[in-house]
């Protein structure tokens, strides 16, 4: 089953941010979410995610396959990369599969602790963690932030080889060319007016 | 009708703003009457001198001390329950009310505890847990002034005040437990009228009613000052967008 | 649930400071006692149990504003959100933890600092009874104070005010256990009453401690 | 005026100056509050009229 939003709105500290948002992603396809900053592509994504509840609207994808992922990604500094990954593993009950190491460059680094990567190196992890959980359906939140060229480009080999191709679905927030053949859904048009219904202090208005 | 209409923030200003008045100068006018009677008019217990007239004071403003934080805790309650603005409003309203009702409580239980126990504060099981419940009011008023966002303070000291009424609840057994106490058992409760004297009885029950409905005027006052912020923040809210 | 403990204890012992920290405040309390009160024996013995209790819940309370803040920084909290993790499991870990970094230690100490403070040799089997099983529910109440202040800028200060009137109860009971024990009386009721609140506070606090997180990770 | 309060006086006379301050502290505080928040609320509705 894909992933399905209807008429969904999203709001940010109680006031209404996006409204009236449908869309659907089929299995293996991918949604890059385009706006400007403030837009609320953040919002919306933690609203899909299941961190925040929408106020009006449905969104429809199997329970328990989706996963979060933005520039914090919960790495831990003392902690290696081997173990780091094994940790999420361990609670999504997944093994961590070899081809994740190779998939993200990691292989030479499967010893470090996390605190001596570079920046780059971290975010790499970081990504690396939704090779490992298994989920289908990953709402992404400016996954590149820090990657340098080589690295957007294996990323988005691995979104595209490892993840759609096999029948998985993503949802991304991002400013950058990701290289994927996927639809694009600018936000702007669906900007809250300041009448838009259902924000927390509407009782009050 | 429904009691829940009064829950919409304008329906419940509407309703109130033309009670408060009535109910704020009743409450003075009986709160005068009452603490005039008790202070001026009544005689002296024969054990425990002059200081049976704080008695007035002492045992409305204890009542109102527990009785506000049940109020909270049921406000709270409704808040988690029914998403009613008014009530988590309500909640956070009564709190510096209860803060003030638990003070004189302290202050009045420790003075007059002083001539007869012979020092200013004893640890004694009933004022101890007043204390305690005091620094449950600090906590609460302390998190809803942390918290920016209105409705996470709102869900959040409502959780707070769920637990917190727990805990009080086993602080008072464990206090009780701890310190068997030096103070008389309680003097006013309604199936017991016989252990205080008419005399003394009358004027207390009109400083009672006094300090409850001096407690309704004012949390109805300071709910409806709750809901205008409120009302301001989401008028500025939109303004800005 | 288990992974996380595993990490939680990985990270208190390589991070250092997890486990040492709580004890030094512990032993530095005790031995500052005497300074405070005098070095009479007989004073000190009395007021052992009720000092020894009162400094290893201040220990307890030195930590308690890391059990979720390293984790909410990282963004480890909202993924474990978003995991087949239940969120009350991740507060009950989070607090077994805690109590294993801290509470143990203490419990496993507060003997040895017994006998600084010239403690009664009757006393020494309930202060160990009463405080590993007072301990937890610390912890626990802790885990609760630390999920309701998550999200906030300078939590720990408030934090130490929501949690010192829960820890109330406990204190008094456990106190009272370590006192009669040292009066050479029986003290299975307070130690009971020890239990009973430690077990309610782990049944029931999950609960509220996940609530509150997910009230502040929206 | 004041009736024989005896040797208890300074109690009683406390218990009800500090409580009776406090209580006015209380009610004069809510009605300026509330009058404020009036004030600030009316202000801030005329600029909303205004721009809406």
């Amino acid at each position: 089953m894909a992933l399905k939003v209807d008429d969904l709105t999203v709001a940010r500290g109680g006031v209404p941010v996006l409204a009236g948002i449908s869309f659907e992603v089929a299995d293996g396809a991918a949604l890059v979410l385009r706006g400007p900053n403030g837009i609320g592509k953040t919002t919306l994504l933690r609203t899909l995610a299941g961190l925040q509840p929408a106020i009006t609207g449905h969104i429809d994808f199997p329970e328990d396959t989706g996963a979060y992922a933005s520039h914090a990604d919960g790495i831990k500094a003392q902690l290696t990369v081997t173990e780091n990954l094994g940790f999420w593993g361990d609670v999504h009950g997944a093994d961590v599969p070899d081809t994740v190491f190779e998939a993200f460059d990691l292989t030479d680094l499967r010893d470090r602790v996390a605190g001596t990567l570079s920046a780059g190196q971290k975010r790499r992890l970081g990504l690396a963690r939704l090779g490992v959980i298994g989920r289908k359906v990953l709402f992404l939140d400016e996954p590149t932030v820090s990657l340098d060229g080589f690295s957007v480009k294996m990323f988005a080999t691995w979104l595209r080889e490892s993840h759609l191709a096999k029948g998985g679905i993503a949802v991304i927030a991002t400013h950058i060319d990701l290289g994927l053949d996927a639809p694009e859904l600018e936000l702007s048009p669906y900007k809250a007016t300041a009448d838009t219904a259902g924000g927390s202090d509407e009782a009050f208005l | 009708m429904s009691i829940w209409e009064y829950a919409n923030p304008k329906k419940f200003i509407a309703t109130t703003t033309p009670l408060v008045p009535w109910l704020l100068w009743g409450a003075i006018a009986i709160l005068t009457v009452g603490l005039i009677w008790g202070f001026f008019f009544t005689p002296d217990d024969v054990r425990q001198g002059s200081t049976v007239k704080i008695f007035y004071l002492h045992v409305p403003s204890a009542m109102m001390a527990i009785n506000v934080w049940i109020m909270m805790l049921i406000a709270s309650l409704v808040w988690l329950v029914r998403r009613h603005h008014v009530s988590a409003l309500a909640a956070k309203a009564a709190a510096p009310i209860g803060i003030v009702m638990t003070l004189i409580a302290l202050f009045t239980g420790a003075v007059w505890g002083q001539p007869m126990w012979g020092t200013w504060w004893a640890w004694d099981p009933r004022l101890t847990s007043f204390l305690i419940l005091f620094l449950f009011y600090l906590g609460y008023t302390a998190l809803w002034a942390a918290i920016e966002d209105p409705d996470t303070a709102a869900d959040l000291t409502s959780v707070l005040c769920i637990v917190g009424s727990v805990f009080a609840v086993l602080s008072r057994y464990a206090v009780n437990f701890w310190n068997q106490g030096l103070h008389q058992p309680a003097s006013l409760s309604l199936d017991k009228e016989e252990n205080v004297a008419d005399v003394f009885w009358y004027p207390a029950l009109v400083c009672i009613a006094g300090f409850v409905l001096l407690f309704v005027a004012l949390v109805l006052m300071r709910t409806a000052s709750e809901i205008r912020l409120r009302r301001m923040r989401a008028l500025e809210a939109r303004m800005r967008s | 649930m288990i992974a996380l403990l595993k990490r939680d204890l990985t990270l208190a012992v390589r991070a250092g400071g997890g486990f040492g920290l709580g004890l030094a405040f512990f032993l530095i309390v005790i031995v500052l006692v005497p300074f405070g009160v005098g070095p009479e024996a007989e004073v000190l013995a009395r007021i052992a149990p009720g000092m020894l209790w009162v400094a290893a819940l201040l220990a307890a309370l030195l930590s308690l504003d890391r059990i979720f803040a390293l984790d909410f920084e990282d963004g480890s909290l909202p993924l474990l959100a978003t995991s087949p993790l239940p969120l009350e499991g991740v507060a009950l870990m989070k607090g077994v933890a805690h109590w294993v970094t801290t509470g143990l230690p203490l419990t496993i100490a507060a003997p040895l600092l017994g006998f600084l403070l010239n403690l009664s040799p009757s006393a020494y089997l309930w202060l160990l009874g009463s405080l590993a099983l007072g301990t937890p529910a610390l912890s626990m109440i802790g885990t609760f104070g630390a999920a309701v202040t998550v999200g906030l800028k300078r939590g720990g200060l408030l934090m130490s005010l929501l949690v010192l009137p829960l820890y109330v109860p406990t204190l008094i009971f456990g106190s009272e256990a370590v006192r009669r024990g040292a009066g050479g009386f029986d003290a299975t009721i307070p130690m009971l009453m020890v239990a009973g609140i430690t077990l309610g506070c782990f049944a029931l606090l999950p609960f509220a401690a996940a609530a509150a997180l997910r009230v502040n990770l929206r | 005026m004041i009736p024989d309060l005896g040797k208890y006086a300074v109690e009683v006379l406390a218990a009800y100056g500090v409580s009776i301050t406090l209580l006015i502290g209380l009610v004069l505080g809510s009605v300026r509050r509330s009058r404020k928040v009036k004030a600030r609320l009316a202000a801030v509705e005329a600029a909303w009229e205004s721009t809406s």
